[in-house]
């Protein structure tokens, strides 16, 4: 185990398939000579040559769906999209095309690909640059989502990600490129599909994802200080599948639940996360299930009106704390 | 329709790569046999089209179903210009192609009838045919959307360094979408082995090349990637065969290549398109210059077709046709249990096989008085 | 009131804006000569020339961005995208510049444009060309969307659309284009943002939108008849906003609920709305909200597969008896 | 950097269109006022840039910040060209427009800093500087997202017979975008007064122009819509106003353009970006081309630029700098309860205007026990 950060541990994650397999290779805009927008890609071009670090023009459709192409002859693209508000230009492609091909023939096309790319708000970037899509990809059966909220998952989801043979969408996060953690020294990959519980408590089950489920744990922390409040933290790591008996299971022991997001709340991630405790731990919920998420706005530049726009560490404790007093006064 | 007439030789502005891969200048290099292969092709394909807007009517297929009628002598000249080991994508209009490819005329009329023998097992339809033995890669319903597949598959050929050349077929509306350009750009940038064919039959449903596109000479936008190119009648199989063969082998040194076939549309856009937007004359016109017939007369003229040999082919496709549609009939339906066997290629956990009626959560226990004194 | 299809009410609608108002256009591919692929513009072209019938290439982002363009500067376009399916290869213009540049330019342009499209299954089109994404639309802040489910909210629903300064999206439907139903020969713009009560009862909540709302209503009268079951449906008819207060008014009426939509359960409309009444009638609620949708897998063409894929009014009956079985067991 | 020498004269093959509306074989049009006033305009922008890139390192401005030092004579030649009455999209690169285009230099500083009288009110930032007094039609982030826009108002002044133009400005890694060849396509077919300018800077982030564009003489890919074009010296504004007079002159006429301007780009992508994969050498041959240094001395030469005049305008562009920062700080940021006031034009009901922390039902109400046994 080392400390490294998210951002480190994506670069070794991929390093290191492109050294065990040969048919892995990454493509995307400024990967190479720039070394990618936010440097996870830095060194690779002058490692292993333009063939397997392949700069391409500013073209997601075309490089995106280029990349499609290849998997379905057998190699293992690694795509960068440098956002993921740029990937809405490739999303016909991947929704239309990746998704579909296994299934539309017959099963007999396999698209074996990676996309990578960035979610996030909070950089005073704007309306079209801060957005939090994930949900156009978690949406559609064919696809596979991770979203990993440490360094830890982020090594082992990308690890599993290139060796599935499924297109698999890899949601980072750029408030999460340098945060630390502790990391396998060795390569060991994640099961897609699986939940994490990241924090057992007792109290109150908070259900979160990407960045969010770093904030969660820290709120955890916080709260049981402060409070005396045990919370139980699912870490959802899959967003497609999306790993219900996990969740099921902690609200079952808790009987209350929050869920944190940071994309808009109407029809959002949370919605479905919502539906499902609502759903499958009917009989065991004391009070509405709380969702904290992003204003419904086109997000601004000025950071005033952005900060409130977002959802915080602070919002996450209100919730949580009115979550538990009408769980009170249900009992 | 098109609005110059088709020449066989290569663009005159792309002489530096004319010289290199030009063959249309040379005499033909074409087989008698192969003269009269086309023949048959030509044939088999126009008689499994009609055989299909039958079924159509008869409702044994469905959803949406695009022919290739006039454009018979395209298909047969294009794919006989492939290498077993080459790479095909198309659009949605290509059943014949999928034949002349070699796959069995009766797995696609069994893909037509939403049969478990289909060449997609039934999944795919009319406009998605796919057979990777014959490195058929699949007919698209997007408009665009197998290019940048087809120019992905070059690409991965490039990268093993192979010989095999990826073909990828496109309308003549198709020119005019952004995938068009951005691939393009990418092969012309990346020396990939593809080339890019446009089946110019005059329209787009209904509206025409000129109605489309600000250039319709629609080879000379090859030039916007300094990509050679090349416009050929499509009715000529014998000029489409040889001016696929130069581009293949430009594209297999390097040099991507842009083709347009120009020929027509002798029906609707699909089956059910009465095409009324089209006149009288056109209608007319096109019938006239109906590419097997000309073919025909051009064969008996060179001595390669007697009329004898033209009732056998005829017979020979309609039993072919015939036998096709009676596999079909007879191929059984896929299996509903089938339905969640290709979501995923890499089963995963917690993967939903839910059907519609089904609760997301069937037999939700209650908790006992227990259970819930303890966790409350 | 006459009795008209959905196609000759949506048809109705635009003629009649187009001759109110000259800053109203069309535009789309073959909307004027062929007449648009589902014949909603037959006759448009004849009418009022080639300027305001404007017929374009395969160019879905030229043509829907130069709509949102136009609409910058006053023109009131609506356009057609033959499928909502294409609408992917647009969906860049429509979320990060339609949706945004109200927004984005602090209030400083508008732009009143309409995108009308169909979704729907059913056909045999296949797993590309049968898809249900209003979801992409719905989640947007800064776009409007509108469901409707019969000929009378077509009618209405569009006319509203078109007078409206912000870009609506309006949704139909491959499957009602031929349904029949009265409709107000005025003009009577509905009002964005209200779902409607569709049928009045008091045992159980339906709630659904477009086609489901449709099917909603054939199942209400069958379970009456059969059942002496009272359904209460709730069409939503606008899907953004969501009209919760009428959504959780029903149901703490009712004390359980049904959803029914086209596209895939996760992540899709119901799971919002199943939130939505988890959450605002939590203490009304007697069972857990069911959720009718569509099996999650590439829409497979031959038709068994696909008829087993697809909500029918079969499953809607299952789900409302099982779940006031589960009310039952709960009383 | 560009493949070929930059040329004053338009591309040769479009002679058709040359001899309607190129003036650039004719004497210069621009007075002398107009020279000098160039030099102001190039000077007062890179002075501006200077200091938003000093108030980013302040952290007075966030997000991206992308300059145009390097660009200035191309700004100033082509915003001198228009009429008021034009309009103006451009990407994220867009602070030296805005100010030509007659925005003042403290409300484009003012949205910078993200305050109340930005000339975004606060909401766009830099990649986001809107206007509509002035016509200017914003800047936009998403690569190549302003193309449909510009062309859409064309299509508004085409739909009502008006005589204004649009100008579109992109960068040379945008023309490798799928909109760039729809958007084209559609102007040329309809006629519509646009004029598309290519900024040329040789780079789109780290990549060249020859990475990323198989036609390099990027003007050149007009010919794919029958478009005329040229490429013009970016660093004379001269040549770049008499250009782009007469691409508008064209574009008015119902001939839309693309014109190519090749300049440099002085610094990193943005702010935050040193460039490294520049060469030492590149990076001084840039600084020697300096365009604002050559200006001064053809000035000089001229007669029209006296060692005083120069020190005047730069106290005078120090001065009107020093000012819009103040007045940009000075500024009061937006107020947090304006955050729903731009989510729709029209408003209706049940808009959402929740913040993060609130619950979907605030004072969800119980039921009493009498409701519950009502309606159970
Ligand atoms: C992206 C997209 N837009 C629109 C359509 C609807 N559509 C199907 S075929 C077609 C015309 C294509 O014309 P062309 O490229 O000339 O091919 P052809 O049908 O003539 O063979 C259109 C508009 C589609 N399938 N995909
Ligand atoms: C669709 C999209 N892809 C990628 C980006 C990231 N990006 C921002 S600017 C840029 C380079 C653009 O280069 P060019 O068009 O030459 O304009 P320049 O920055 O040189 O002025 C890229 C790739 C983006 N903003 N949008
Ligand atoms: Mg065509
Ligand atoms: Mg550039």
């Amino acid at each position: 185990m080392s400390v490294i950060t998210y951002r480190q541990a994506l670069h070794d994650a991929l390093r290191s398939e492109m050294l065990r397999d040969e048919n892995v290779f990454l493509i995307g805009e400024e990967i190479g000579l720039f070394e990618g927008s936010y440097k996870i890609t830095a060194g690779m071009l002058a490692e292993f040559g333009p063939k397997r670090v392949r700069d391409t023009p500013i073209a997601e459709e075309g490089f995106t769906g280029a990349a499609i192409g290849a998997a379905m002859l057998g190699l293992r693209p690694v795509v960068e999209i440098m956002t993921i508000n740029f990937s809405l230009l490739a999303l016909d492609q991947i929704v239309n095309h990746a998704a579909k091909i296994y299934g539309m023939f017959g099963g007999q096309a396999k698209v074996p690909m990676v996309i990578r790319t960035p979610g996030g708000g909070g950089q005073q970037l704007g309306a079209t640059h801060s957005q939090n899509i994930e949900l156009y990809y978690a949406f559609v059966p064919g696809m596979k989502v991770v979203a990993p909220s440490n360094p830890a998952d982020a090594k082992a989801l990308m690890l599993a990600a290139i060796r599935d043979d499924d297109p698999v969408l890899v949601l980072e996060n750029l408030a999460l490129y340098n945060t630390k953690g502790e990391v396998y020294d060795e390569d060991v990959p994640a099961e897609i599909g699986k939940a994490k519980i990241t924090r057992e408590g007792s109290d109150i089950t908070v259900v979160a994802y990407s960045r969010m489920a770093a904030v969660a744990l820290q709120v955890a922390e916080q709260l049981a200080e402060s409070d005396g409040i045990d919370v139980e933290v699912v870490d959802l790591r899959s967003l497609r599948p999306l790993d219900r008996a996990t969740i099921i299971a902690s609200v079952q022991k808790t009987n209350c639940a929050v869920v944190l997001e940071d994309d808009w709340l109407t029809y959002g991630i949370g919605a479905e996360i919502a539906a499902t405790i609502s759903d499958g731990a009917f009989d065991w919920l004391d009070a509405p299930v709380r969702r904290v998420a992003m204003a419904e706005v086109p997000l601004p530049y000025a950071k005033p009106l952005e900060t409130a726009a977002l959802p915080s560490a602070d919002d996450a404790i209100t919730a949580i704390r009115q979550t538990l007093d009408a769980v009170a006064r249900r009992r | 329709m098109p609005s110059s007439a088709p020449a066989r030789t290569a663009d005159k502005s792309m002489t530096r790569s004319r010289r290199k891969i030009s063959a249309n200048t040379e005499p033909p290099t074409v087989s008698d046999e192969q003269l009269v292969a086309f023949y048959r092709q030509m044939v088999l394909i126009r008689r499994f089209e009609e055989r299909a807007a039958r079924a159509y009517t008869e409702a044994k297929i469905g959803g949406y179903c695009h022919l290739n009628l006039g454009e018979e002598a395209t298909v047969a000249g294009l794919m006989a210009a492939l290498d077993d080991s080459d790479y095909v994508f198309t659009n949605y209009r290509e059943h014949g192609y999928a034949i002349a490819r070699g796959i069995g005329p009766e797995r696609v009329m069994a893909e037509l009838y939403g049969r478990a023998d289909g060449v997609s097992r039934g999944w795919g339809g009319s406009m998605h045919m796919f057979d990777i033995a014959s490195r058929f890669m699949g007919g698209y319903g997007i408009v665009g959307g197998q290019l940048p597949l087809a120019t992905g598959a070059a690409l991965a050929i490039d990268y093993r360094g192979g010989s095999e050349a990826v073909m990828c077929l496109m309308g003549d509306g198709t020119t005019n979408i952004g995938a068009f350009h951005e691939c393009l750009n990418i092969a012309a940038l990346w020396n990939l082995p593809i080339v890019y064919v446009v089946i110019n039959n005059g329209l787009g449903m209904g509206t025409t090349v000129e109605q489309s596109s600000a250039e319709p000479e629609l080879y000379k936008r090859a030039s916007s990637y300094r990509m050679p190119s090349a416009r050929v009648d499509g009715n000529d199989p014998v000029a489409v065969h040889e001016a696929a063969k130069a581009a293949l082998a430009g594209a297999r040194a390097g040099k991507p290549y842009l083709l347009e076939a120009v020929s027509g549309r002798l029906k609707g856009h699909s089956v059910v398109d009465p095409a009324k937007y089209r006149s009288k004359e056109e209608a007319e016109a096109l019938k006239a210059a109906d590419p097997i017939a000309a073919y025909a007369v051009r064969l008996h003229e060179q001595g390669l077709l007697t009329d004898e040999l033209i009732t056998e082919i005829d017979a020979a496709a309609a039993a072919t046709v015939a036998a096709a549609a009676e596999f079909a009939d007879a191929s059984p339906h896929p299996e509903v249990s089938t339905l969640f066997d290709y979501t995923y290629a890499t089963p995963v956990p917690n993967d939903s096989r839910r059907l519609p009626g089904d609760a997301l959560f069937p037999a939700a226990p209650r908790p006992t008085v227990q259970q819930i004194g303890a966790s409350a």
